[in-house]
């Protein structure tokens, strides 16, 4: 039941999310993550992780949110699995230009950019 | 760097229309759609949208050492600016 | 009215990765898609495509009467040709 | 047996519309009106004619496809229903461009442009 666990709570996340509500979505993704690695399952880490972001950059947390987009990015790199990246690298991106930051969202956007044209 | 924030509203604008055209259609799928058919929707959705976005996007930078790729970059942005509405 | 052949080249350019990538879901999606549903993913890959087109569509569209509109409508048009490679 | 026989002609058309061998696609929408028009369903009736249009535009017969696409519209018309016509707005609008009438070609740009907003 701990993946069914999990699966609900990715999904109240999500749709926390949709209607709005970034707190309520993070409190669902924030109980989602350490679910998702005791199961090892790394693609529904990366949901979590992503969930957390959208979350905290909804509600202005921009530093927070590139910290849990990072996250995304990590785990990709240590399963050799890149699904999200693109979709992370964009998101950190954002962020960095709400931070006023365009010299660093610029590159992460290059990042971004180049991933477009891939299937992920 | 000027076209940076350029990039962030037409990546916002975009992705209001995948998700709106998405959920509309998900929303009559029903339920007789498996999940692995609703993850392959959802891809969908994210391809054309990405494969699309890629040449604005590529053409909205500039390494600004080529003076006339920066005057086009900045063409660029105005006119997706203004065919995008993308000011406000 | 210069511009009319750039909305023929647009539209093909879109449509070219519309079908392109609807092809492909359809055949990761096999054979457990009910009729409806194949319906609704060729339905939703129109709809996001047409909602991104409408924009620059529109812009390249101008009366010619209003002297502005018309200089901008041309500057859409060569940066939509830059952007998407339409030139050729 | 007769929708069968429609449907598996809708279906090779369109299959050598993708394949590129647009007289043999015409010759399967050319089977598939009659039989569209004896069952009385304008909506496959919409399909074999724009079928046919496709099938002359790609063959370079501009003036028969723009015949063809017209025949989407006058269904449509008649039917108050009309799903189709974008596309069939679009597909004049491309035969006149490639006629070199830019003129005609920008009154039918100017109706598709109208209906890529809507849902058909």
């Amino acid at each position: 039941p701990v993946r069914e666990e999990l699966m609900s709570c990715l999904k109240a996340g999500k749709r926390w999310l949709r209607e709005q509500k970034p707190v309520n979505a993070f409190r669902e993704f924030e109980k989602a993550l350490p679910l998702a690695k005791q199961l090892k399952d790394t693609v529904e880490e990366k949901k979590a992780a992503r969930g957390l972001g959208a979350s905290c950059q909804r509600q202005g947390k921009y530093k927070d949110a590139i910290k849990y987009h990072t996250m995304v990015l990590t785990i990709s790199h240590m399963t050799r699995e890149s699904s999200g990246n693109t979709e992370a690298y964009g998101a950190i991106a954002d962020c960095y230009t709400e931070l006023g930051d365009l010299e660093t969202a610029g590159k992460f956007y290059d990042k971004y950019i180049d991933g477009l044209e891939q299937d992920d | 760097l000027e076209t940076v924030p350029t990039i962030k509203k037409l990546r916002a604008y975009a992705e209001g229309i995948r998700t709106a055209e998405l959920e509309k259609c998900l929303g009559k799928m029903g339920e007789d759609l498996t999940k692995k058919n609703r993850k392959l929707v959802e891809e969908l959705s994210r391809g054309i949208v990405n494969k699309l976005l890629h040449g604005p996007m590529q053409h909205l930078r500039s390494d600004g050492t080529d003076a006339r790729t920066v005057t086009e970059t900045i063409e660029n942005m105005h006119a997706l600016e203004r065919m995008f509405d993308l000011k406000a």
